[in-house]
C-alpha cells in the first residue's frame, strides 16, 4: 500500500466483513500460507455473516469505502447451523435494492470462504480489488468529509 | 424611492438587475409545485403558486447550520456568511413569521448571531396573495393576503404588472437602487391594489380564535388532547412545515479531528425531543406533545412575547398526514 | 466578522476528577478555567447550572457543585448513563484534559432573600450537587453569619451511592450545621439513619417558623415531599426546588424545557413551590 | 350515502352495542375537501360519523397496537380492548403482519372487511384541474362531483386512482372476521409496472432519480410514522449510541435513512402506500419501495400480511435459496 501511496495514484479502499469462524480463518490461512493478495482491504472480524446488518455497509459505503466484502462460511457449514441461510437471504435482497438505487454492483459483494480456503480468500480480494478499481473512487453515498461543509451553507427555504 | 410598478414581462430583468449587486431568490417551477430558489440567468419564474412547499424561515434558521467546529477539543465561532440576499416571493403569512422568529433569536439576552447575520442582510419582497388557498386562514391570526409585517418591500400582483411598496428603509434602497426599471403608480393601480387584496381577503375562511390564549390556559389538562394524540401518528410535518416553529437540537459531527458543532430543526412532536438520558420523559403521550404544540403557538408566545406563534399559511392543515386541522382545534377550543 | 456567539464553550482542564461512588457512574470532575479572563467572566451563583461541551460528543446541561467563592475553578458532578453519549464520553475522559463550558445559565437560589431564616436542605440521591454548592457557600466563614439554623436531610440509595462523603463527614463534626443522613437501605458498615428522604423528614420534622426549605431530587421524591412540608408549614412561596428538564441551548430559544410558558433554563431551574402550582406541565 | 357505508355503520353499530367490540377505528370526513381521517368510535351513537369511499386512503392498522399498550404507572388490573377495524386489503395485510411479528393479540383485534374500490390520489385530482382549486367534493359511486375555483367538474375515481391501488393484489380484507359486501375493485394482472420502467433505466439514470427525489427530504419521519411495521420503540434513524444517521443536513445521511427504512420493510412491506402519501415533499417513495416486496415474491414466493399464519420471507430460508449474487473468484 506505502508504494501505491507514494507513487500518488488511487488505491481502491475495501472493508471486508468477516465471520469468525470460516472467513476470517481463511483470510488467516491465507497470511500464514505466505499467499499474496492485494493490500487494499481492512478486515473487521464478525460472529456471524448473519451478524450484519444492511445498516453497516451502507455506513462503510458512506464513510468512503470504494468497495464492502462480506463473506462467511459455506452454506451448510454455518457455525450457527443456519446465520449464513438467513443472511442469504438479507444479502440478496440488498445487493439487489442496491443495485436498483444505481449503485455500481460490483462495490457490494458477497461471497463464502471456509477456514480451509486461504487460496480461494486470496483471489476472492484479488477479484473483489479488480472490479472496484474499474469502478474508480466511490462517489455515491459518500458523506461530505466534516470540515469541508461550507459554514451555513443552507438551501433557500425549498431546496 | 418608495413605490414603484413594473410590468410583469420586464420582472425578469429587474431580478437580474437585482442579482448584479446581490444574491436574488424567487419562485421557480419545481417537478412538484413552486420553489423559493437561488435565481440565475436560465431560471423559469413563476408568479402562480399558492405558497412555497417549505417555509422561508429556513433561509434564516436552516435545517442544519454549522454552529461552532475546530480540531481537536477547541471549537470557535464558524465564519457568518456575508454578502446581500434579496428573497422574492414571500406569502404575506411567511413574511410574518420573521417578525416573529427575531422576538426569538434576536432577544438581547442571548443573540444569536447566524439568524441576525442573515437577517441583517437579507432584504425581504413579499408577494401579496390574489387566491388563498382553501387551507389558509391568515386574517384569523392576526394577517391578510396584503399585510406587509416582516417584508422590506411587498408587491402586489395586479394582472399585467407588480407594483412595489418599500416598508422598510432596506426596502426604499432596493427599489431606489432600481428606480430605473420602475414606472411611477397611478390612482387606477391603488384602485386596483385594494380591490385584489379586498377580493382575496374575501375568499378567506374566518376561524373564530376570540380569547383564545385565555381559554386554553385553563384547558390544559381537557380531554381534547388525547383524542388529537389517539389520531395523531407523532411525525414532523406540522413544526418542520411551520413558518414558526424553532426549536433546535444541537449535535456533534466527528470525523478524525475535525468537530462540527451543528444546529438541527427539531420538533415537539418527537417522543426523542424531551427524552432524558435517564430514560424519564416529561412528555410521554402523543395527546400531551400535541398540547404542547397548540399551547406553546397559541399560549405560551402570548405570555411570552405578547404574539401568537401562527400566521395562517395553512401547510400544517394540508400535510398532516391524519388532516389534524389546527383550525378545528382553534374552534374547539375558542367555542 | 466577530461577534459573540452563545453556543461557544469555553476550554476548561479538568484538574481533578473524584469517584463518587462505587458504582462508579458518579464522578466529580473539577475544571480550571485556562485563561483569568474567562475565570473572571464566567460569575455564577449557587443553583445555577453551566452546558458542558465535549467536542465530537456534544453538550449536557449539568449543575453546578462548586461555590461561587472556589476561585479559577468550577466542579460538576455527573452520572453517566448508558444512553448518554455526552455523559459517557466525559466519564472517559483523564484529568489533564480540555473540555469546554459555557454559561453559566438560569437562576440561582434566592440567598439574599433568605438572609436572617433558618434554611431547611431536603435533597435525594445526586440532584444534591447544586445543594453541595449552597452549603459550601452558606458554611464560608464570610457567609455563615448571614443565616440561621441550617439543618440538612440528605438521602441516598445506599451508602455507596452517598456523594461527596469526605464533606459529608467534615459537616456533620460541625456544630453549625445540623446534618441528617440517610440511606434507603444500609449494608454492614452504616451505623447511620435508614429510611426514604420524605419519611425521615417527617421524622426529623424542621421548624417552618422564619424558615425556608430547599428541596432536589428525583421527580418521585418532590412529590412525596411537598405535602409533609406543606403540613410541617411550609408556606408554597418558601418552598424553594429546582426542576430539571433536557436542554439544548441553556438560553431559551430550543424549546426543549418548556413548561408552561416558562423555560426551566432560563426562567428557572430554581422555582418555588407556589410559582409551580402555576405551571400545570411542572405540577408535581 | 352508498348502501356499503349504511352497512358499515349499522354492522359497527350491532358490534358495539353487543359488546363485541370496546371501540372501532375507522374513517371520518375530513376538514379538506377529498380527505378522510382517522376516527375512534366507542359510542354506538357516534357511528354516523364513519364514511367510507376512495378517500378513505389511510392505513388504519397504524393506529392499533397504541391501543394495546398498558397505561403507565396503573397497577389496575389490565383488560385489553377489543378492537374493530375497518379494513380495506392493505389495512388486513398490515393488521396479519402485526400479528405474526406479536405486536397485536389476534383475538382482540376485529377485522371488518370493506369492499376497496381503490383510492383517489389527490395529487391527480389537483393536476387535472389546471390550476383551479377544489373546494368542495361529493362522491358518489365512483365519481366525484368537485366544486372548484374554476366551476363544477366531474372527476372519475379511474381518472384519479392512486398507482399503489391500481396494482394491489388485495382489495379485499384477508382473514376477515366480518365482511361488508360490495363491489371492490379486481385484483390487479399486471404488477409491478414502475418498478419494471425503473428497473429498465441505466444505472446513473436511476441514481440521478434517487438523489433527487431524497434530497427534497425534510426529514420529518412522517413516511415511518405513518407506517403500520414501523413499530420500533427507538428506531435506528434515532439511537444516540451509535448515531446511524448524521445530524446535518447531508444528503448521504437522507439516503441511508430511506435506504434503512425501507429495507427494514423487507417481506414485511403490504404494499399500502401510506409512505407515499404521507410525504410533504411529494417524494416518489413508491419506486423506491415497491422493489423489495417483488424482489421477495420473486425470490421467495412470500406476500407479506396475507394471512397470520406462516414465517416471514427473511425469518427462514431454503437450502435452495438463489445464491447467484454471490462472487465467485
Amino acid at each position: 500500500m506505502s508504494e501505491a501511496r507514494e507513487a500518488g495514484g488511487w488505491e481502491p479502499k475495501i472493508v471486508a466483513f468477516l465471520c469468525n469462524w470460516c472467513s476470517y480463518a481463511g483470510a488467516d490461512l491465507a497470511g500464514v500460507s505466505r499467499l499474496q493478495y492485494p493490500t487494499n482491504v481492512r478486515i473487521i472480524r464478525v460472529p456471524c455473516s448473519g451478524r450484519i446488518d444492511p445498516l453497516y455497509i451502507v455506513r462503510a459505503l458512506q464513510e468512503g469505502m470504494d468497495g464492502v466484502l462480506v463473506s462467511g462460511c459455506h452454506p451448510g457449514d454455518c457455525h450457527y447451523i443456519s446465520g449464513n441461510l438467513v443472511a442469504r437471504r438479507k444479502f440478496a435482497l440488498l445487493k439487489s435494492y442496491l443495485d436498483y438505487l444505481g449503485i455500481e454492483p460490483g462495490r457490494v459483494q458477497f461471497s463464502w470462504v471456509s477456514a480451509s480456503e486461504g487460496s480461494r480468500f486470496a483471489a476472492l480480494i484479488e477479484k473483489v480489488v479488480e472490479d472496484v478499481r474499474a469502478l474508480g473512487p466511490a462517489t455515491k453515498m459518500v458523506k461530505t468529509p466534516v470540515g469541508v461543509q461550507a459554514a451555513g451553507a443552507a438551501p433557500v427555504g425549498a431546496k | 424611492m418608495k413605490r414603484g410598478k413594473i410590468d410583469k414581462a420586464d420582472l425578469g430583468k429587474l431580478l437580474v438587475a437585482v442579482s448584479e449587486t446581490a444574491q436574488c431568490a424567487g419562485p421557480v417551477a419545481d417537478r412538484v409545485g413552486v420553489k423559493l430558489e437561488m435565481l440565475s440567468a436560465d431560471s423559469a419564474l413563476e408568479l402562480a403558486y399558492d405558497n412555497f412547499a417549505l417555509s422561508p424561515k429556513l433561509w434564516f434558521f436552516p435545517r442544519s447550520e454549522v454552529i461552532a467546529s475546530g480540531t481537536g477539543d477547541a471549537l470557535e465561532t464558524t465564519l457568518l456568511p456575508e454578502g446581500e440576499t434579496v428573497l422574492f416571493g414571500l406569502r404575506p403569512c411567511d413574511a410574518a413569521a420573521l417578525e416573529l422568529l427575531d422576538k426569538i433569536f434576536l432577544d438581547e439576552a442571548y443573540l444569536d448571531p447566524y439568524y441576525k447575520n442573515r437577517r441583517q442582510n437579507t432584504t425581504v419582497v413579499a408577494l401579496a396573495c390574489n387566491e388563498p388557498d382553501a387551507a389558509c386562514f391568515c386574517t384569523s391570526v392576526g394577517g391578510g393576503p396584503g399585510a406587509g409585517a416582516g417584508a422590506d418591500v411587498i408587491a402586489f400582483d395586479l394582472g399585467d404588472a407588480l407594483l412595489f411598496e418599500a416598508l422598510t428603509d432596506k426596502g426604499k434602497a432596493l427599489l431606489t437602487q432600481h428606480e430605473k426599471l420602475l414606472n411611477a403608480p397611478t390612482g387606477d393601480d391603488d384602485a386596483a391594489k385594494t380591490k385584489v387584496i379586498a377580493d382575496a381577503g374575501a375568499k378567506l375562511k374566518p376561524v373564530k380564535t376570540d380569547g383564545l390564549a385565555d381559554k386554553l390556559s385553563g384547558l390544559f389538562d381537557a380531554p381534547v388532547w388525547e383524542v388529537i394524540g389517539e389520531r395523531c401518528v407523532g411525525c414532523g410535518t406540522c413544526t418542520y412545515l411551520c413558518p414558526t416553529c424553532h426549536c433546535f437540537g444541537i449535535y456533534d459531527e466527528k470525523a478524525g479531528e475535525q468537530v462540527q458543532r451543528i444546529r438541527t430543526q427539531d420538533a415537539c412532536m418527537f417522543p426523542q425531543f424531551t427524552l432524558e438520558a435517564s430514560g424519564h420523559n416529561p412528555r410521554d403521550t402523543q395527546g400531551v406533545r400535541a398540547r404542547q404544540r397548540v399551547m406553546h403557538k397559541f399560549s405560551y408566545t402570548v405570555d411570552n412575547v405578547g404574539e401568537t406563534f401562527c400566521v395562517g399559511c395553512g401547510r400544517c392543515v394540508v400535510h398532516c398526514p391524519v388532516n389534524i386541522d389546527i383550525r378545528e382545534i382553534l374552534e374547539e377550543v375558542a367555542a | 466578522m466577530t461577534q459573540s456567539n452563545p453556543y461557544l464553550p469555553l476550554p476548561v482542564t479538568i484538574e481533578k476528577i473524584t469517584i463518587e461512588n462505587e458504582a462508579k457512574d458518579l464522578k466529580t470532575f473539577r475544571l480550571r478555567f485556562q485563561s483569568d479572563e474567562d475565570a473572571s467572566s464566567f460569575k455564577y451563583e449557587c443553583g445555577q447550572f453551566a452546558m458542558l461541551s465535549i467536542a465530537g460528543a456534544g453538550e449536557s446541561p449539568i449543575g453546578i457543585a462548586s461555590s461561587p467563592l472556589d476561585e479559577g475553578i468550577l466542579e460538576f458532578t455527573v452520572k453517566r448513563y448508558p444512553t448518554g453519549v455526552v455523559t459517557t464520553a466525559l466519564h472517559n475522559f483523564d484529568e489533564g484534559e480540555t473540555i469546554g463550558v459555557r454559561g453559566p445559565y438560569g437562576n440561582a437560589y434566592p440567598l439574599e432573600q433568605m438572609e436572617g431564616s433558618n434554611l431547611v436542605i431536603v435533597s435525594g440521591g445526586f440532584a444534591f450537587t447544586t445543594l453541595r454548592s449552597t452549603i459550601r457557600y452558606l458554611l464560608d466563614d464570610s457567609q455563615r453569619s448571614r443565616f440561621k439554623k441550617i439543618t440538612v436531610i440528605y438521602g441516598a440509595r445506599s451508602p455507596g451511592e452517598l456523594l461527596y462523603k469526605d464533606e459529608l463527614a467534615e459537616w456533620e463534626n460541625r456544630d453549625d450545621i445540623e446534618m441528617v443522613v440517610t440511606v434507603d437501605k444500609g449494608d454492614e458498615g452504616w451505623s447511620g439513619r435508614e429510611g426514604f428522604v420524605p419519611t425521615v423528614l417527617q421524622e426529623v420534622s424542621p421548624s417552618a417558623e422564619n424558615a425556608y426549605v430547599l428541596v432536589c431530587g428525583p421527580p418521585i421524591m418532590l412529590k412525596f415531599t411537598m405535602p409533609p412540608l406543606l403540613e410541617m408549614g411550609f408556606p408554597p412561596s418558601r418552598i424553594i426546588t429546582s426542576l430539571e428538564r433536557k436542554m439544548t441551548c441553556g438560553i431559551g430559544k430550543c424549546g426543549r424545557c418548556n413548561v408552561g410558558s416558562k423555560y426551566v433554563c432560563k426562567d428557572g431551574p430554581v422555582f418555588t413551590y407556589e410559582q409551580l402550582q402555576q405551571i400545570p406541565e411542572a405540577v408535581l | 350515502m352508498s348502501q356499503v357505508e349504511t352497512k358499515l355503520r349499522e354492522t359497527i353499530k350491532e358490534l358495539l352495542d353487543r359488546g363485541e367490540v370496546d371501540l372501532v377505528v375507522g374513517h371520518e370526513a375530513g376538514s379538506l375537501p377529498l380527505r378522510s381521517r382517522p376516527v375512534f368510535i366507542r359510542d354506538a351513537a357516534d357511528v354516523d360519523r364513519l364514511v367510507w369511499g376512495s378517500t378513505c386512503s389511510n392505513n388504519l392498522a397504524t393506529h392499533l397496537p397504541r391501543l394495546f399498550v398498558r397505561p403507565k404507572n396503573s397497577r389496575a388490573e389490565y383488560a385489553p380492548p377489543t378492537v374493530g377495524i375497518v379494513a380495506k386489503g392493505c389495512d388486513a395485510r398490515s393488521v396479519l403482519g402485526l400479528v405474526k411479528e406479536h405486536q397485536l393479540p389476534r383475538d382482540k383485534v376485529v377485522i371488518i372487511g370493506v369492499p376497496c374500490a381503490g383510492m383517489i390520489d389527490i395529487r391527480k385530482a389537483e393536476e387535472s384541474l389546471d390550476g383551479a382549486r377544489i373546494i368542495a367534493a361529493q362522491e358518489e359511486a365512483g365519481t366525484f362531483k368537485v366544486e372548484t375555483t374554476a366551476g363544477e367538474k366531474v372527476l372519475t375515481l379511474a381518472e384519479m386512482l392512486a398507482d399503489g391501488c391500481a396494482e394491489c393484489s388485495h382489495p379485499t380484507a384477508p382473514e376477515a372476521d366480518v365482511v361488508i359486501e360490495g363491489d371492490a375493485r379486481p385484483a390487479a394482472g399486471e404488477r409491478y409496472l414502475q418498478v419494471e420502467a425503473f428497473e429498465a433505466m441505466t444505472a446513473e439514470e436511476r441514481w440521478d432519480h434517487f438523489t433527487s427525489e431524497i434530497s427534497r427530504c425534510i426529514r420529518c419521519y412522517a413516511c415511518r410514522q405513518v407506517c403500520p411495521n414501523c413499530y420500533c420503540v427507538t428506531c435506528f434513524a434515532d439511537q444516540t449510541k451509535p448515531r446511524w444517521i448524521g445530524a446535518a443536513d447531508e444528503l448521504s445521511d437522507l439516503m441511508a435513512f430511506h435506504i434503512g427504512r425501507i429495507f427494514h420493510q423487507a417481506g414485511r412491506c403490504v404494499e399500502c402506500d401510506a409512505c407515499v402519501r404521507a410525504c410533504p415533499m411529494d417524494i416518489d417513495l413508491r419506486v423506491f419501495t415497491q422493489k423489495l416486496p417483488k424482489d421477495v415474491e420473486a425470490l421467495y414466493g412470500y406476500v407479506a400480511g396475507v394471512s397470520a399464519e406462516g414465517v416471514p420471507a427473511l425469518l427462514t430460508f431454503s437450502e435452495n435459496d438463489d445464491q447467484g449474487f454471490i462472487s465467485e473468484p
